[in-house]
């Protein structure tokens, strides 16, 4: 069993090393099919490993440890190791399930594209760098998956290099993501100096430790510290609020790496963090609060943007910020098993959604303003029902998966900590609005779409469909995992090794009720609003409008408050210090030796009479000085 | 002993001093050798003084030296001199400034 | 008069008769051309002198009354000066040709000059020193003027005159003042001379000093002892005297002061070793330690901060021939204090004999790339030289480099060898003043070095004329960097023969 | 057999020599071929050959001066043996890759062989007055280089570079004189058994202490000391300035471990903190002036006062892993910059600027070398799996629990380093492609070889460190576990 764990990074890095080098001379059917057969070879791997871990008695399978980074004469050795168990075992399965039909779509949306190759290599770079994260033994192979990822989006961002706006968003992306890496570097270096090792399982695990308690104390200063920074690393990866601003830009990357990317698994990368360390911040009541508040502020504040955006892409950029607020509010207020859930079927719904813009996209030639669609439900049938279902879904409308898992948090949210369930609600309901709003400009109202697109539309093929249609089931049956309330707790029960279950909690009904009522509302003000479109009347162009619109200017806010002071602190350092500072002391140097110098050239004058003179003066002196200090000297 | 040893080394030293004195000030270059044979004179006058007190012939035997090297000393520097001062118009030492700095 | 004396004093002797054969046989010639026979009839007496010189060996002898010792220290300088002046008549014989100035003579003075000094060098009494001084510098003073149609080396000749003579004098008045205090306490304590001696002699001065107390600070000697000092360092070059050396050097022909530099400072430190060790027994010591080792770090700042952005080479090499003096005083003070006084003084005979290597060679460099009739003495013609001529550029360099002290050449282990006497003697902050004007005089050497190297030029190429003083700069390079790397192998051992006893103290005289 | 360091370094040396002699033509692959055989003799350098003398294999001794005290006394342990290496490696490929100036091709091999042989010299040595004078010897030919070859004002910048570190280098010496006096020789091992018996007075080891620092730092360019490199690293031609940064910077950081902490005393103990601190400000600051640069070569060298930083922290702090981690990452150092400062070589040759504003549409003009340099920017940005991660990991982790401050500040120079080397990157490589054929940056067959090379021990040390790892822990400070957290 624990060979098949190395399986599943190393098929999608096989698969990478051979696009990344010879797949321009293969063509784009062998290089995309090499590309999703290993993603899916990965999936299946990941499926014997769970199917091991359900089976195993201590309901995790590790691997053999490869030596990777060890200093001989010190305690210190790191190796290559990795460790599945429920926890992360799911995720496995949706990053590569998921990941496997993003593969499927892209294969047909990037056809004809010059880098068609570069960015399968990179796509299952991706895949390799993700499964090492999830299944890293200790945190530095943790963290070289958490960084990788972070290349990976960076390259994927990126990927049409010509576009000046891909390659800043890119640097942008890659910054803001070191940023929290940082944060989760200082972590590492605190955990180790508390639990003196680096590795998470095993007898000795940092993990393990935390579990028996009782032997080992962690004052809660350190462990809120600890708590705090992981939580920054998180915020960092998955787009919270100090750290969001790169999600919105990373629309730049092509339809598919936001639905992989950007959506579904790397951002689920903090949430799955914090799930892990759980033990810890429940140690620091201060930590979970901060958790908690961080999340529901950045699912309304996302949320609101949501609402005022006009590119497709852009609503569902902010939806993802939105949604992954709700999760991280789910884990501050403890229910670190509904946080994991709603991941879990956010990935599956929102992965839809955005392949399902990206078809719409792709039929439009690349167009996506939504001020510039409208009507094409009767064009491309399939995709709008699919599309469809994702919106239900999303907006947490009944039986569909997104219900179940929104509410989960929001009972959750209720039981623990009410303002910040007045925010998740307010949220949930903007998420229904913005939603509809979406799904009516794109897909209802009058065609707004310009003769020459509409004339020969583009329609998706099958490859495109088939992982959608895949979605959509998922995004239906998915919800019944996990819903208390009709009895069903497979998933519950499914963490219960590593995450306790929730206590059942007596208000469940009330807060069901609540969410149920906002969404239907919710939705059918936007329905209502949006059914008779048209450009003019529509774009209310009040102030709040605008406000939203640039995500309540927090790129404006940033560029005054971090970057120009951090720009001018680059300039005066190298004007002032480097030029002026460092080198001055070498002119000082130089005018200090050149002043002596001159005036031993004046001393020199060149007149004889001067030169006898001065002999006799200093002849003179050293005749006084050496007599008084000789003959004081002397008696 | 009719005078005692310390005023001729005064009187030398005195001399000496007017010597150096002459060679600061004058910019005429004989007289600048002249103050220098001054402060010869002077050094032989002390020398004798003390060749006398002390009963040594050394004194009187350095004086001698100090006389045929300050002849040679001269004329050498007289050859110089008047090599540099025969195409200038006036003879002042302070012209030679061209070496400077 | 017997035979031992003249052979102790064999070397001058040679020097001086064949300063007169050179001269006569000159006038004697006819034929205009006797530059070939003249040039190797004065290398042969030097040759001779040298010869003279090692046969005695190294242990202590005196000759002429004990007005002469003859020991390692003296007979290592005298090879020493022999050599330098049989290298500066080769150097010089083809600059002669392009200035059309008389030969005889000027080979003469050469090798009258070094007479003057191995006379100086080898003196024990004052009165020797003081016959040695005036042979050396009248012939110095003709010598710097000696190319009367140019007005710098007339003007350069004139100002060493005058100044020599003021100098000359002042010495005299030392010496007879130390004349005078030994005589006057010899016979007030009742001493009588010792068997032999003169009282100006050394030996005397330094029975003097140690046997009749509260000797060493009466004020007459004190005096005495400071213009004897004094004029010492105007020979040497040693601040505040060293106002001579920057014009004399500018002002007279390159080969000629490159001699100049050399030999009297030779000359002037080895009577300055003499006078000190005798000095450093008595409590006078510590006053005039004092005030000399502030003259020492004086010149070491004057010469390397007056050497920096200089627009005219052979005035560089003046000011750092001001500042090198500092660098011997220092490790002739540091070295007499500690108790291990041969090792110390190996290392300042050492120093003398690099510094005299790498000042002609500098100065043979400077008169190699003269050309018709006027020796390259701005250091703009000096621009672009590594691409222009580049052997010339490249011997310049390493003597540049040895002045300033980079491993690798002669210039590093000389100034090693004056920090650890230094250091060992405890002087710290003097260490420390000294490093910096080491650091100082690296910057000065360094613009000449990147004129040469790192800015190109336009100027066309320049054809060497001069052969004779190629050959004696890149032997002289080459030698830098042997005695750099190998200095036991080439030069040491015979150092160490030849130190063997320290010079002659009063104690054991009876 | 004991003259293995003696044949390293006599090799190039030797080869200059011929070099020197023979037609331009051939001296290129005369150089190539003495350095090579060095850098393979240096591999067989790791392995403890030769006679073993407390800790140092392959020693040698013979008499150059004996009553100076100077010896040629040779020895190799771990961390020497890796430096040594590092230096041929890189003298091998600055002679491959890099081509020589038109006009003095004979004079630029030759300034390359010996400062890498001055180097090695340096860095072998166990006798520290030859350390000494290998120490500032080797700046002559750099001297030269920067002179002869250099770019813009490279008069002022050589002479900068010299008087300034030769300052330094002059404190150095009065304090090693200091040493024999005291204690009458110039051995580096019965030096340091002398002082750890506490035989020798501590105000003498007190100014050893603070001199060596003050010329070691100047060496590695700690910040306040640092007013050199920007001048000289822009100056200095490629080829001798892989050696320049990649070897001769780590002698300072080598001489801190080997000389200024064992034979400081415990002044030197005390003066730990400054230097942690000193190295964190030089991360923060080289970060800041790099990224106001607009040369991509001046980005570059500033940002190797940046990884100096980290190195200078990671050699002082006194624990076993930062210190293993600071020896591996001087090598990385030396690769990483190497290779970037190569790349950036082509790319003005190729490109005619190395200003950032005139660059843009590598990517799709030549794929394989950006493809490359995007590979050494990661690696310079420390990205894990790449080296400069392993290095840079263990030095923050090992000095964390001593200096947690400023080992925080100095993780934060991470984001910088990402900041301007990604902002280089971005506007030289990407942006529309101007493809005139002229400009495409076409790599020879030996070009390529050298680039794959360098890629692939990048890659090599980043997943498989350990066994370097073990052969930089050698570095004679066998630290008793106090220092280590210790292990429940």
């Amino acid at each position: 069993m624990s060979t098949i764990l190395w399986l599943v990074p190393l098929i999608p890095l096989i698969g990478a090393i051979i696009n990344g080098t010879i797949g321009s001379k293969l063509g784009e059917r062998l290089s995309s099919g090499i590309a999703i057969l290993s993603v899916i070879g990965a999936f299946i791997a990941a499926i014997a490993v769970v199917g091991g871990v359900s089976s195993s008695p201590g309901h995790f399978v590790e691997s053999n440890a490869v030596a990777w980074m060890s200093v001989p004469g010190t305690p210190l050795s790191i190796p290559f190791s990795f460790h599945v168990d429920p926890l992360n075992g799911g995720m496995l399965l949706v990053i590569t399930g998921v990941g496997a039909l993003i593969h499927i779509y892209s294969a047909s949306y990037m056809h004809g594209d010059k880098g068609y190759s570069r960015y399968f290599a990179y796509l299952n770079l991706f895949v390799f760098f993700m499964a090492v994260l999830v299944m890293a033994g200790n945190l530095p192979l943790l963290f070289v998956g958490w960084e990788g990822v972070g290349l990976a989006s960076y390259l994927l961002i990126g990927f049409w290099q010509e576009k000046w706006s891909a390659t800043q968003a890119a640097k942008k992306a890659f910054i803001v993501n070191r940023i929290g890496d940082v944060a989760l570097l200082i972590a590492m270096f605190m955990l180790y100096r508390e639990f003196k090792t680096l590795n998470l399982y095993g007898d000795s695990g940092i993990l393990t430790q935390l579990t028996a308690s009782s032997t080992f104390h962690v004052e809660t200063g350190v462990a809120t510290a600890i708590a705090l920074l992981l939580f920054g690393g998180a915020a960092g990866k998955s787009a919270q609020l100090p750290l969001f601003v790169w999600l919105p830009d990373a629309m730049e990357g092509p339809t598919p790496v936001s639905a992989l990317i950007h959506a579904a698994t790397m951002v689920t990368a903090g949430i799955y963090l914090v799930c892990r360390f759980h033990l810890l911040f429940e140690m620091s009541p201060l930590a979970m609060q901060v958790v908690a508040w961080t999340g529901g502020l950045t699912a309304l504040v996302a949320a609101c943007a949501g609402v005022a955006q006009w590119d497709i892409k852009k609503v569902l950029a902010y939806s993802t910020v939105s949604q992954l607020g709700l999760m991280f509010v789910a884990c501050g207020c403890g229910a670190f098993t509904a946080a994991m859930f709603h991941v879990t079927t956010h990935a599956f719904f929102k992965a839809l959604l955005f392949l399902g813009a990206g078809a719409v996209i792709h039929a439009l030639h690349g167009e996506q303003d939504m001020r510039k669609m409208g009507g094409l439900a009767s064009k491309i049938k399939s995709t709008h029902l699919l599309v469809l279902i994702g919106t239900i879904a999303i907006a947490g409308i009944p039986p569909l998966a997104g219900f179940w898992s929104k509410d989960e948090i929001l009972l959750a949210a209720f039981d623990h900590n009410r303002p910040v369930y007045g925010l998740a609600a307010a949220t949930s309901a903007l998420t229904a609005f913005y939603m509809w709003r979406m799904y009516m400009l794109t897909f209802q109202g009058s065609s707004r779409v310009d003769e020459h697109t509409a004339h020969h539309l583009h329609h998706p093929d099958t490859r495109i469909v088939l992982p959608l249609a895949i979605l959509g089931i998922l995004s239906v049956i998915a919800g019944f995992m996990n819903a208390p309330a009709v009895g069903l707790h497979f998933y519950s029960d499914w963490l219960a090794p590593v995450i306790p279950s929730p206590e059942h909690s007596h208000n469940s009904g009330l807060v069901m009720g609540i969410s149920v009522v906002v969404a239907l509302v919710a939705s059918a003000m936007s329905v209502a609003k949006y059914k008779s479109f048209t450009v003019g009347t529509g774009a209310k162009s009040s102030p709040v409008f605008a406000f939203f619109a640039s995500a309540l200017r927090f790129d404006d806010l940033y560029a005054a408050i971090v970057v120009k002071p951090l720009t001018a602190a680059a300039a005066w350092s190298n004007l002032s210090v480097e030029r002026n500072g460092a080198r001055g002391l070498l002119r000082l140097g130089h005018s200090s030796v050149d002043f002596v110098g001159k005036s031993v050239r004046r001393w020199q004058s060149g007149i004889v009479g001067d030169y006898i003179l001065s002999m006799a003066i200093c002849l003179i002196v050293i005749v006084s000085v050496v007599l008084i200090a000789g003959t004081r000297g002397g008696n | 002993m009719s005078i005692p040893l310390n005023y001729y080394i005064v009187l030398s030293m005195i001399l000496f001093s007017l010597g150096i004195a002459g060679v600061t000030t004058r910019r005429n270059p004989i007289l600048i050798f002249m103050s220098i044979e001054l402060m010869l004179n002077a050094v032989n006058l002390s020398l004798i003084a003390f060749g006398r007190y002390l009963g040594d012939a050394g004194g009187q035997m350095l004086t001698i030296f100090v006389m045929a090297v300050a002849a040679a000393e001269v004329s050498v520097g007289l050859g110089i001199l008047i090599a540099i001062f025969r195409t200038k118009d006036n003879v002042d030492v302070d012209v030679l400034n061209g070496l400077k700095g | 008069m017997n035979f031992g004396d003249i052979h102790a004093a064999g070397a001058p002797i040679l020097m001086a008769v064949g300063g007169c054969v050179v001269l006569l046989t000159d006038l004697a010639s006819k034929r205009s051309d006797t530059r070939k026979f003249g040039t190797f009839l004065a290398i042969l007496f030097c040759i001779a002198s040298m010869l003279c010189s090692y046969t005695l060996g190294g242990q202590l002898r005196t000759a002429f009354s004990n007005g002469i010792a003859v020991e390692g220290l003296v007979v290592t300088m005298q090879i020493l000066l022999a050599a330098i002046a049989a290298v500066t008549i080769v150097a010089s014989s083809e600059i002669l040709q392009s200035f059309h100035l008389p030969k005889g003579e000027y080979r003469a003075l050469i090798l009258l000059a070094s007479a003057g000094a191995m006379v100086l060098v080898q003196s024990l009494d004052l009165v020797n020193a003081f016959v040695g001084i005036e042979i050396m510098s009248v012939a110095f003073y003709v010598l710097a003027g000696y190319r009367r149609a140019q007005a710098a080396s007339e003007e350069a000749g004139a100002k060493y005159f005058l100044m020599g003579a003021f100098v000359s004098a002042i010495l005299l008045f030392g010496i007879a003042l130390i004349y005078g205090s030994v005589g006057l306490a010899m016979k007030a304590n009742g001493l009588e001379l010792p068997q032999g001696y003169s009282f100006t002699n050394i030996v005397t001065i330094s029975k003097a000093i140690h046997q009749v107390p509260g000797f060493g600070t009466s004020p007459l000697f004190l005096l005495g002892a400071v213009m004897l000092i004094g004029s010492l360092m105007f020979k040497a070059g040693v601040a505040p005297f060293h106002m001579v050396a920057p014009d004399v050097y500018q002002g007279a022909p390159a080969p000629i002061a490159g001699f100049l530099a050399t030999t009297s400072k030779v000359a002037a430190f080895t009577i300055l070793m003499r006078f000190f060790t005798i000095l450093a027994g008595a409590d006078t010591g510590a006053a005039i330690n004092v005030v000399v080792i502030g003259l020492a770090l004086l010149s070491i700042i004057v010469g390397n901060t007056g050497a920096a952005n200089q627009k005219s080479i052979k005035r560089l090499f003046g000011y750092s021939s001001v500042a090198h003096g500092g660098y011997i005083v220092l490790g002739l003070l540091a070295s007499l204090g500690t108790e291990s006084q041969a090792a110390a003084i190996t290392a300042v005979t050492f120093y003398i004999v690099a510094y005299a290597i790498t000042t002609i060679g500098s100065f043979a460099v400077v008169a190699w790339l003269g050309k018709d009739g006027e020796d390259a003495d701005a250091i703009s013609a000096y621009r672009g030289l590594g691409k222009r001529n580049l052997g010339a550029a490249i011997t310049l360099g390493i003597f540049l480099l040895s002045l300033s002290g980079i491993p690798l050449t002669v210039g590093f282990l000389t100034k090693l060898g004056v920090f650890m006497a230094l250091l060992s003697a405890g002087g710290t902050w003097v260490a420390v003043v000294a490093l910096i004007g080491s650091a100082i005089g690296l910057y000065a050497y360094l613009r000449v070095i990147s004129e040469m190297f790192f800015v190109d030029s336009t100027q066309q190429e320049t054809s060497s004329t001069d052969g004779a003083s190629k050959l004696v700069a890149v032997s002289a390079a080459t030698l830098v960097i042997v005695m750099g790397v190998f200095p036991s192998q080439a030069l040491l051992p015979s150092f160490e023969a030849s130190v063997t006893a320290p010079p002659v103290s009063g104690d054991e005289v009876k | 057999m004991n003259e293995l360091i003696l044949v390293i370094v006599a090799l190039p040396l030797i080869a200059a020599v011929i070099a020197s002699l023979v037609h331009e033509k051939s001296a290129k692959s005369i150089s190539i071929i003495g350095s090579a055989i060095a850098c393979l003799l240096s591999i067989l350098g790791i392995t403890t050959g030769g006679t073993i003398d407390r800790g140092f294999h392959h020693v040698f001794n013979a008499p150059w001066l004996p009553k100076l005290g100077l010896m040629f006394s040779f020895g190799l342990d771990g961390m020497s043996s890796l430096l040594v290496l590092l230096t041929t490696f890189l003298t091998v490929i600055a002679v491959i890759v890099i081509p020589a100036p038109k006009n003095a091709v004979r004079a630029y091999y030759l300034s390359i062989l010996v400062a890498g042989a001055l180097t090695n010299v340096a860095f072998a040595s166990l006798n520290i007055l030859l350390f000494y004078i290998a120490f500032e010897a080797a700046l002559i030919p750099v001297l030269i280089a920067i002179g002869m070859f250099g770019g813009g004002d490279r008069s002022k910048a050589a002479i900068q570079f010299f008087v300034f570190t030769v300052i330094g280098s002059l404190l150095l010496l009065s304090a090693i004189i200091g040493l024999r006096i005291a204690t009458g020789t110039f051995d580096y091992l019965t030096l340091k058994d002398l002082v750890a018996a506490g035989a020798v007075d501590p105000s003498l080891l007190r100014w050893f202490a603070i001199a060596s620092f003050i010329a070691f730092a100047t060496k590695a360019a700690v910040v306040p000391l640092h007013a050199w490199l920007g001048r000289a690293y822009i100056n200095t031609p490629t080829g001798m300035l892989l050696l320049l940064s990649g070897a001769m910077a780590k002698l300072g950081v080598y001489g801190l471990i080997r000389f200024t902490l064992p034979l400081g005393g415990d002044f030197a103990e005390s003066l730990v903190p400054l230097i942690v601190t000193l190295g964190a400000v030089s991360v923060v600051y080289g970060a800041f002036v790099a990224a106001a640069q607009t040369d991509i070569k001046a980005v570059i060298a500033f940002s190797s006062i940046s990884h100096m930083g980290y190195i200078v922290i990671g050699a002082v702090v006194g624990d076993d892993a930062a210190r293993s981690g600071s020896v591996l990452q001087m090598l990385n150092h030396g690769i990483t910059t190497g290779a970037l400062f190569i790349c950036c070589d082509f790319i003005s040759r190729y490109r005619g600027s190395r200003q950032v504003t005139a660059l843009g549409g590598i990517w799709s003009d030549s794929p394989l070398f950006s493809r490359l340099l995007l590979l050494f920017t990661f690696s310079s940005v420390a990205l894990p799996l790449t080296n400069g991660f392993v290095g840079e990991f263990l030095i923050l982790l090992g000095a964390f629990h001593k200096f947690p401050y400023q080992t925080a500040i100095a993780s934060a120079g991470a984001i910088g380093s990402a900041v301007y080397m990604l902002w280089m990157i971005q506007r030289s490589i990407y942006g529309g492609s101007k493809s005139d054929a002229s400009k495409v940056i076409s790599l020879g067959v030996s070009e390529r070889s050298v680039l794959l090379a360098l890629a692939l021990m990048i890659i090599g040390i980043g997943v498989a460190p350990s066994p370097l790892l073990a052969i930089a822990s050698d570095n004679g400070h066998k630290v008793g576990a106090a220092m280590q957290p210790e292990v429940k």
